[in-house]
């Protein structure tokens, strides 16, 4: 009988034990009800892309010297370098060159090892189109300069978190005008010089 | 038109042939099984119009009825029980093929 | 009593004592109209298609296999039976419960010899593992 | 004619009809299944019944039971011995079923019969609401035997079926299933017919 | 104890490939005996490219950006290992400031893996908050990615004796803020998840892995370490600079699936340690620290030297996986990632043989929900932590 | 007791006032409380839908529905009119009989169990002798419903979690039930009228749970169960079986289940707040308010304002139940069939046959406390 | 190519010098040639398929309890076909544990060798994959069939002399 006493102690801790944990669970839940939520209102707020960032391939056609770098290091060498060997001035001509962003994907090593910088990488990544067949840009459709997100006046530009400032982890606090974390190299630079005014570098 | 106590007593009447009539037909156990949870019913409602036009005030018949129920829970719990363990020995569920005890 | 000499059989007609009963009937047949209106108001305004593929059983985008009506594993019926059983039990208790103020202590050893019987049983359920999963 | 007499008469009207064609669905019809479902139907129009008799209490009784109980009881069997079972033709076997239906119906003329004809000793008293009290009150007086020898009933069925429907597994040298599962719908593949390396 | 006799029909039941927990396109064809597992054989392939075949036809420049695909939810250990191999076996220097930076990008990486295998983990069992909150913390790790390498997921940021390019400026700072966030988060998972009675019902003594079987499947990363074995890479195989840093192997003995729950909270903290120490003791400091220190220190400063650099030397477009072979490894957040590479002395690999760890881990599934119930397979399956990418290749 | 708004006998004796038979007067009433009660059930399921994604989001940090109407009120509308005008699809295989019917026999039971939700001494659609009791019974015919949608189908999904939750619902029944029991005892009488009365008096101090705290646990438990809540809503575990019985269906027939299961959960919201917080009552009574202010409580315009009082009362009582449920569901993982089954059998029964005894006995000891 | 690599090393197996684990079972008179180093210093042995499950068995035995990675590779079109083995000896708190290499070459026309899954289960799906790839077949192996690629594929895609089917490519792209 004591024993059977015992168990039903034992169940009824097990019991309240349980309880006070699932309260402690919704204690979690429940504060995270007052808490700012963390989306972003996609077409109304939008991240501003990082510097870095790899979207839609921006092409010069001036600088292009048609040497297929791009090519050779695309995963599927995708880009179509359309030229022509000119005679007479011993140089090759470039005819036409597109990207199809419905196969890219925006890896940027053309980008990388283009030797004359006439590929670059833009911020633009709302690529979507009513036909797979729109995503093959020309020459044309990639020398277009990229839209920004901040000049859109619909649109709540924001920062990532690597662009907030120290101790800011949230965009929706900060304007996204405001200085990132982090100081620039010649304020580094500024500073130590105006603590040690007579040291110059060597 | 009011209800009358034979309305009620016929009703009980076709539901039990209806019953019966199962009872004796059917192949398939459980088929019979709900024939006879039928009677039981047939019975009840029996039952119930007699305590209410019989015996209004003891409603002894109610009674009856809730003991019925309960004899019929059982039975259906035990019967079915009976069909599964014969389920599983024969493979069956064809009364022409549980004459085990015929001869 | 028999006023009416042709139907003398019928002698009395029923009293339906218990009210509110009518408004049950009466409401159960406002709920059902709810789901024929949905169904119905559906039919008018849904589209109708047909296709082959489209009617097949879901079966996580692969061929079903075999058939769904398949024999069924006994647990479930083990925990039926043992409802059954509970289920009728609560059905005595009821008239236990509310008639209880007029009925003392007396009834409350005869429940509790009631209640006795059927933890018995459920003890015996739970050892004998009608109620267990594995 | 008052309204919950009018309610009471289609009310009658409608449960008569559910509950005769429930029931002859039950015993006619050829899906178990649907026989199951359609015994639901019956005993709720019963309870319909019971309600018209005054007796709310045993009719929410057979709806907790009946269908919530027994009912879902005998799907869970259907289910447990759910094969599509072509029983083996019996001889005769729609004579039988004939003579059956008249053995039945000539049954049905009887008790009719015997209804209409026989003077019950209707009482005049008002029968009274709260059955549930009557009913307690009962079962703690003259019908105290029954209600403690229902619990020893409900006891023994639960044993009783509990060991019929259970049995103890018999360590049989029996080899679970070990040809491996297989993919119906692609071809498999020879293994004997591979070596050479083909390109 | 005697059973109630169970033989009834088995049902056959296909989970997946179109099914909501199934972790991508697995399908699993499972025997049940009522609630009860008899069988279940998984059946893979819906996601295979042929990455191997791939990898025969590229140079190693051409194959990176492919390799994110594997496991697309830890990329950087794809990547990692990917410019490893040829760089161990072409014997290329890699500076150590890059290092570092791989360090830091790879427990990023891991921290974010394994966010995203708890948030399913627990939506397998029925919780679906915690999806939500990983994936806050997450986004963060996404961020950073972000701005460090142009992608949040699909980085391309390893290089053959480096990286891509070195961290922006205000990166290790921010870095540094998202490991002071982080850290008392997983704090509050733990007080959410940890304890809960029904947690703890659903995952205690379910999936069991003892130790020799752990071993004899094969298993690694923290299905292993939750078996009881003290094994992980970057102390066995002294990898990059883990070496500098203090951190403890985590593991477990129970070889459960709460255990394994166990194992990856413990990681999630362990890497954020890790990331603090890397960030402290990045060589020449953050990036604008070091400009400026270039800037301050001429073209001869030291900060110029080779250990300072991002990257040794940038590698060739068609650079030559030169002639041998080697298996080289890294500690994935799902296990032990491997490649065998065969170089013949040509830009492309003559054999580049993946061994995932998910494909490894997977295949004990089978050994593991036999015998339970239904839902016990969505536990098992969620705490191995699969991802179809890199089981099919 | 014949406090309180009586809006049927007003009603009807202005009719007699127009000179109209007092059957007719009771007939034209009939159906009004009923569809008031029928649109106002409809409307609170709705409303407990919006709430469940509005609570859920905020305790994930997230927005929810923003822009169909303020605050995103309008999105259940929406809801129904998508489900409403989408195609339903009837599986080939599938039983044409069984299929349609299985939503129907879900929710029928559900809406006919409002019948019996008090929200003020007469503001009930009728106050039957048999009360909860008749919502236990019907809310029993439930697993018939499940166990033809899921049979039905003709899917395996289906057909496991039809078996699911027909187990789940008869293995949380009996618990329910003699939870119910304790509180039948306590105010001897099954009416829902009667019970809250019962509580009445002392406001908060006199509501049920203080006295029934271990039986308020079980009904609240076995409640959430009987409603697929989440952590027990293995018949549709999504991570297991799609969406268990609910697979196959789309449109009309999936707005039904759903529908149901949030009527289910407002009305055991709606009950346990009249079975055990007071129902109607106040947490200070009324009536306190009322002689204070030396008003009659017959006073019409006081009746009127109680009886607002009284249904805010209830709604806001079962709104607060009905916003941990969400929580809860938000927070829990989901428990295991056998884990499931186990709680109902082996803890919740025998903690509810303790509990009632107990009950019985205390009663017993002191009859003042425990009605009587 | 590859067959100048690993085919010369048979030949100048001697003038490898043999690794301790080589002259283990030498001494333990498991037959077998030790083979070039790999790049990270890991003995590489090669065994004949007849002797491969001795030799397997005997470095179980010897502490190798841990398959670490399998696979195929093909020596080029109309050469032999390679199924390799790394193997390690996994302990807590391992510190540059040993590891070893096994290499069985079969012919490409009669691709057989005996499985490892009854001493290393992680071989199952390995050994799966080999074949589903290479067309290597594993004798004993208790459910050898194609495992990434679907089961009605004709051929050993990873073979160097394998012709990639036109008929995926790009499938939908235009």
């Amino acid at each position: 009988m004591f024993k059977f006493l015992n168990q039903v102690a034992a169940y009824t801790q097990d019991a309240v034990q349980a309880a006070k944990y699932i309260g402690q669970g919704l204690t979690v839940t429940f504060d995270h009800m007052r808490r700012r939520p963390v989306t972003i209102q996609y077409p109304y707020e939008k991240l501003i892309p990082t510097e870095r960032f790899r979207g839609r391939i921006h092409f010069e056609y001036d600088k292009c010297i048609a040497c297929e770098v791009c090519v050779r290091v695309c995963p599927i060498n995708l880009p179509v370098v359309d030229w022509e060997y000119n005679k007479e001035l011993k140089k090759k001509e470039l005819k036409h060159y597109s990207i199809d962003f419905g196969v890219c994907i925006f890896c940027g090593n053309c980008v990388e090892y283009c030797p004359t910088n006439c590929l670059s990488m833009t911020e633009e990544y709302e690529l979507s189109a009513y036909d797979r067949h729109e995503l093959n840009y020309d020459s044309t459709a990639l020398g277009r300069l990229p839209k920004n997100v901040v000049e859109d006046p619909m649109v709540q530009p924001m920062r990532g978190l690597a662009y907030l400032p120290k101790g800011v982890m949230d965009p929706h606090e900060v304007d996204y005008t405001e200085r990132r974390a982090g100081l620039r190299p010649e304020e580094i630079l500024a500073q130590e010089q105006a603590q040690k005014p007579v040291s110059t570098p060597q | 038109m009011a209800l009358h106590l034979q309305y009620f007593l016929l009703l009980a009447a076709g539901l039990f042939c209806i019953g019966i009539y199962g009872l004796v037909t059917s192949r398939n156990v459980v088929r019979v099984l709900m024939s006879v949870e039928l009677l039981l019913n047939a019975v009840n409602l029996n039952f119930l119009a007699f305590s209410n036009y019989l015996d209004p005030q003891e409603i002894k018949g109610q009674i009856f009825t809730i003991f019925v129920i309960t004899v019929a829970a059982a039975e259906a719990a035990v019967g079915l029980a009976i069909v599964l363990a014969i389920y599983r020995n024969r493979d069956t569920v064809d009364m022409e093929r549980f004459s085990l005890l015929k001869w | 009593m028999c006023q009416d000499g042709r139907r003398k059989f019928l002698a009395k007609p029923t009293v339906f004592v218990l009210n509110g009963y009518d408004y049950l009937l009466v409401f159960l047949l406002l709920c059902s109209v709810v789901p024929i209106a949905a169904f119905t108001l559906s039919a008018l305004l849904r589209p109708r298609r047909t296709g082959a593929e489209r009617r097949t059983t879901y079966e996580s985008g692969m061929e079903p296999q075999g058939e769904a009506w398949v024999q069924f594993n006994i647990r479930y019926y083990m925990f039926a039976l043992v409802f059954v059983v509970f289920d009728v039990e609560t059905v005595f208790l009821y008239p236990w419960a509310v008639a209880f103020s007029q009925l003392g202590v007396l009834a409350f050893i005869e429940a509790l010899i009631f209640i006795a019987i059927l933890v018995i049983a459920l003890v015996y359920a739970w050892r004998k593992g009608a109620l267990e999963w594995s | 004619m008052t309204l919950a007499n009018g309610v009471q008469t289609v009310a009658f009207a409608i449960l008569t009809v559910m509950m005769l064609g429930g029931a002859l669905g039950v015993v006619l019809l050829n899906n178990i299944v649907y026989s199951a479902f359609l015994l639901g139907m019956v005993f709720i129009s019963l309870s319909g019944f019971y309600i018209l008799l005054n007796a709310d209490f045993v009719a929410a009784a057979q709806v907790l039971i009946y269908v919530g109980a027994v009912n879902v009881l005998i799907l869970f069997a259907i289910m447990l011995v759910n094969k599509r079972e072509r029983f083996a033709p019996v001889p005769r076997a729609g004579l039988r079923n004939l003579v059956a239906a008249l053995v039945c119906f000539g049954l049905v003329a009887l008790l009719g019969v015997m209804v209409m004809t026989t003077a019950w000793p209707i009482s005049t008293e008002l029968p009274t609401p709260g059955s549930i009290y009557r009913i307690g009150q009962h079962f703690f007086s003259d019908f105290l035997l029954p209600f403690e020898l229902a619990s020893i009933l409900l006891l023994v069925a639960l044993i009783g079926a509990v060991v019929l429907a259970r049995r103890d597994l018999i360590p049989e040298p029996e080899v679970p299933n070990l040809e491996p599962l297989s993919l119906p719908e692609r071809p498999k593949e020879d293994l004997g017919s591979l070596t050479a390396g083909r390109p | 104890m005697t059973l109630i006799e169970t033989r009834t029909e088995p049902m056959v039941i296909n989970m997946g490939p179109h099914h909501p927990s199934m972790h991508g396109v697995l399908r699993l064809i499972v025997t049940l005996d009522g609630e009860n597992v008899i069988d279940c054989e998984p059946v893979l392939g819906y996601l295979h490219r042929s990455m191997e075949k791939i990898a025969e036809n590229r140079t190693v420049v051409q194959y990176l950006p492919y390799v994110t695909r594997w496991d697309y939810l830890a990329t950087m250990f794809t990547e990692a290992i990917t410019v490893n191999a040829p760089e161990k076996l072409a014997d290329v220097a890699v500076p150590r400031r890059a290092r570092y930076i791989r360090v830091i990008m790879l427990e990023l990486s891991r921290i974010a893996s394994h966010l995203l295998w708890l948030g399913p983990f627990l939506a397998d069992v029925g919780a679906q908050t915690p999806f939500f909150y990983i994936f806050r913390e997450r986004e963060m790790v996404y961020d950073l990615f972000e701005a460090a390498t142009g992608m949040r997921m699909m980085h391309n940021y390893f290089r053959v004796g480096g990286v891509a390019a070195d961290l922006p400026y205000g990166w290790v700072d921010k870095c540094e803020d998202f490991c002071t966030y982080f850290l008392p988060k997983v704090d509050e998972y733990e007080k959410l998840i940890t304890n809960n009675p029904i947690f703890r019902k659903r995952v205690q003594g379910v999936g069991t892995l003892s130790r020799e079987d752990a071993i004899n499947w094969g298993m690694s990363g923290p299905m292993l370490r939750a078996s009881g074995v003290n094994w992980d890479l970057r102390r066995v195989d002294h990898y990059e600079v883990y070496d500098d840093f203090d951190w403890a192997v985590q593991w477990h003995t129970d070889g459960d699936c709460f255990a394994r729950y166990l194992v990856r909270i413990g990681e999630m903290r362990e890497s954020c340690k890790i990331i603090q120490q890397a960030l402290k003791g990045l060589p020449g400091g953050p990036y604008e620290n070091l400009e400026a220190k270039r800037m301050g220190g001429g073209p001869k400063s030291e900060w110029n030297t080779f250990d300072y650099q991002f990257t040794g030397k940038k590698s060739a477009p068609n650079f030559k996986i030169p002639k041998g072979e080697h298996y080289v490894r890294v500690e994935a957040p799902k296990g032990e990632l491997g490649i065998y590479v065969l170089g013949d002395d040509s830009p492309f690999p003559w054999r580049w043989k993946i061994r995932p760890p998910g494909f490894i881990n997977l295949q004990v599934l089978p050994q593991l929900v036999r015998g339970m119930k239904v839902a016990d397979i969505m536990a098992i399956l969620g705490s191995i932590d699969v991802i179809m990418g890199e089981v099919d290749r | 007791m014949e406090t309180g708004l009586d809006l049927q006998r007003t009603f009807v004796q202005a009719l007699e006032g127009f000179g109209l038979m007092p059957g007719v007067a009771q007939t034209l009433w009939m159906p009004l409380p009923m569809v008031i009660i029928l649109v106002g059930a409809t409307l609170w399921a709705l409303v407990a839908t919006w709430l469940e994604r509005k609570v859920s989001a905020a305790a994930q940090q997230r927005i929810g529905p923003e822009y169909a109407g303020p605050l995103g009120v309008l999105i259940p509308v929406a809801d129904v009119v998508k489900l409403l005008i989408k195609e339903t699809i009837r599986p080939a295989k599938a039983d044409p009989w069984l299929f349609s019917l299985g939503p129907v026999v879900v929710v029928l039971p559900v809406l006919l169990a409002y019948l019996i939700v008090p929200f003020g001494q007469h503001l009930v659609v009728t106050d039957l002798a048999v009360g909860v009791f008749l919502w236990v019974s019907i809310s029993s015919v439930a697993p018939i419903g499940l166990l033809m949608a899921g049979y039905g189908s003709n899917n395996k999904y289906s057909l496991l979690g039809g078996l699911r939750a027909a187990a789940q619902s008869i293995s949380y029944e009996v618990p329910l039930a003699l939870a119910v029991l304790a509180i039948a005892m306590m105010s001897n009488s099954l009416s829902t009228v009667d019970i809250v009365n019962q509580q009445a008096g002392y406001g908060i101090l006199g509501w049920n749970v203080w006295r029934q705290p271990v039986g308020f646990l079980i009904f609240w438990i076995a409640a959430l169960a009987e409603c697929e809540r989440l952590p027990f809503d293995l018949p549709e575990a999504e991570e297991e079986l799609v969406a268990g019985y609910q697979t196959e269906y789309s449109g009309v027939g999936f707005m039904l289940f759903y529908a149901g299961s949030y009527l289910n959960l407002v009305l055991s919201c709606l009950l346990v707040a009249v079975l055990y917080l007071g129902g109607w009552e106040a947490p200070i009574p009324v009536e306190v308010f009322v002689t204070g202010l030396g008003l009659s409580v017959t006073d019409p315009l006081v009746e009127v304002i109680t009886a607002a009082i009284g249904i805010t009362m209830t709604l806001l009582k079962a709104y607060l139940l009905l916003f941990t449920a969400i929580l809860l569901r938000w927070t829990v993982p989901r428990v295991r069939i056998d884990q499931l089954l186990d709680l109902g059998w082996k803890f919740l029964l025998p903690v509810a046959l303790v509990n009632l005894l107990v009950t019985a006995a205390l009663k017993l000891s002191f009859p003042q406390v425990f009605g009587g | 190519m590859a067959e100048e690599q690993v085919t010369p090393a048979t030949e100048t197996a001697a003038l490898v010098s043999a690794g301790p684990i080589s002259q283990w079972l030498t001494s333990q008179g498991f037959g077998h040639d030790s083979l070039d180093r790999d790049h990270q210093g890991v003995e590489v042995l090669k065994v004949e398929r007849e002797f491969l499950l001795p030799v397997a068995t005997a470095l179980y035995a010897y502490g190798f309890n841990y398959l670490r990675c399998q696979g195929g590779i093909d020596l080029g079109p109309g050469e032999d076909l390679v199924s390799f083995y790394y193997l390690t000896k996994l302990a807590d708190n391992a510190e540059q544990p040993e590891e070893v290499a096994l290499k069985v070459q079969v012919p490409r026309h009669d691709p057989r060798l005996p499985t490892l899954y009854w001493l290393w289960k992680t071989a199952d799906w390995q050994e799966r994959e080999t074949y589903d790839l290479y067309g290597i077949v594993y004798e004993g192996h208790p459910d050898l069939k194609r495992i990434l690629m679907p089961e009605d594929w004709v051929g050993w895609p990873m073979r160097k002399d394998y012709i990639t089917p036109d008929f995926y490519e790009l499938q939908d792209a235009y």
